[in-house]
């Protein structure tokens, strides 16, 4: 599975995107969140206040409930500021 | 219904654009453009750097643009993001919005701009003059606000 | 505040007086642009014919302009309404509002084009493609409603 | 005093502008549309709805209650329809 990462989130993670094997009962980008968390301080540091990184699965905006069942790339980022 | 999307580094020409919606039609009685600009912020800035997710940028505003065109009776549509470095003075975004009647072009491009400020995946970071690089712009509240107006 | 008004039979360029209220300025993030085309009713219509009154015309309009300026924090408003003979698909009215952040610009655009169609001194009446001059085009409630909104 | 028509107005009258002499005792716009309305038919015709018939004093709008003292230019025409 891939994942990306955008603006301060990519920065603290210290890549622009990888491909990861997750692990069983991982189920949803909540689950993913906090294996990912589990990888390094790098990760506890862009995700330390969860409720603020923004994700999508395959293009898509998604809530942390959402599945990632199939998901090609997974995204993370935080809130947007275009326009 | 004519609809164009872009993302581009290269500024955009909103007269051409516009003549593009608009050439040899005679239903089109309004049109409303939006076009954004990088502000100085007091002479502060140097320039912003707009990081983008491309892919999702162009489906998400695609997204955007199909609300927009189920709730408004419009008769054209067309939103230019651009990403990359950006001087204060230049162009960030445009949106225009043709319809029969004003109302409609006017709700549209609002609603449009509101969208895009809290859903199109773009990030800003302040370059100053100093040299030095800034802080990554925050979401402000007050989009949010203004997003969640329409429902 | 940069303000321009025009009453002329001349068609305008929307990009050149957007470029006049922007260039070299770093305090301005937002302009919205409406631009009220002719529109050919159908097919019906040869031509829309605009009376005026001159000197009450740009009278109003400076009033109108001075309470959009009253209202909302603009940094820019630019209005020329043409009149005389007027095809379909070409320009009849051009509103420029320029502010520091979108919702001023949108606001006072909006609140511009509803005055203009209730209290500035034009009238329109209609050219039909079977070369007989139709009728005067009627006030609409709408527009009565709409300026009514803001108070 | 100068008055001047525009629009459906000024073609039921018959004339874009004229000067008049306003006898004395007429102090609003509703007298001078009384008066106007006695000189003839053509008057009759354009004022025939004198709610829907606007009016200017010196290029500003006003009410039938408003006074005409002192004005050089009274103006009558229909509902506006531009932008």
């Amino acid at each position: 599975m891939k994942i990306v990462y955008f603006a301060w989130v990519r920065e603290r993670i210290g890549k622009a995107e990888e491909q990861v094997d997750v692990p069983d009962g991982i189920g949803t980008v909540a689950d993913l969140v906090r294996w990912l968390k589990s990888r390094g301080e790098e990760y506890q540091y862009a995700f330390e206040n969860e409720g603020i990184v923004r994700a999508a699965v395959d293009h898509t905006h998604v809530k942390p409930e959402a599945s990632i069942a199939g998901a090609r790339e997974i995204a993370f980022f935080p809130p947007m500021t275009g326009g | 219904m004519a609809r164009t999307i872009r993302i581009q580094a290269e500024p955009f020409d909103a007269a051409a654009e516009t003549g593009l919606l608009t050439k040899g039609r005679g239903d089109i009685g309004a049109v409303v453009a939006f076009t954004g600009l990088c502000r100085d912020e007091d002479g502060r800035l140097a320039a912003l750097e707009l990081e983008h997710y491309p892919g999702m940028a162009e489906a998400e505003i695609g997204r955007i643009a199909a609300q927009a065109e189920s709730r408004w009776p419009l008769l054209g549509l067309t939103v230019i993001h651009r990403f990359g470095r950006i001087a204060p003075g230049e162009e960030i975004v445009l949106v225009l919005a043709a319809s029969a009647h004003r109302q409609a072009a006017f709700e549209a491009a609002s609603f449009l701009m509101d969208y895009l400020k809290t859903r199109a995946p773009f990030w800003k970071r302040e370059h100053l003059k100093d040299g030095t690089v800034g802080a990554w712009v925050e979401a402000k509240e007050a989009d949010d606000r203004a997003t969640q107006r329409w429902g």
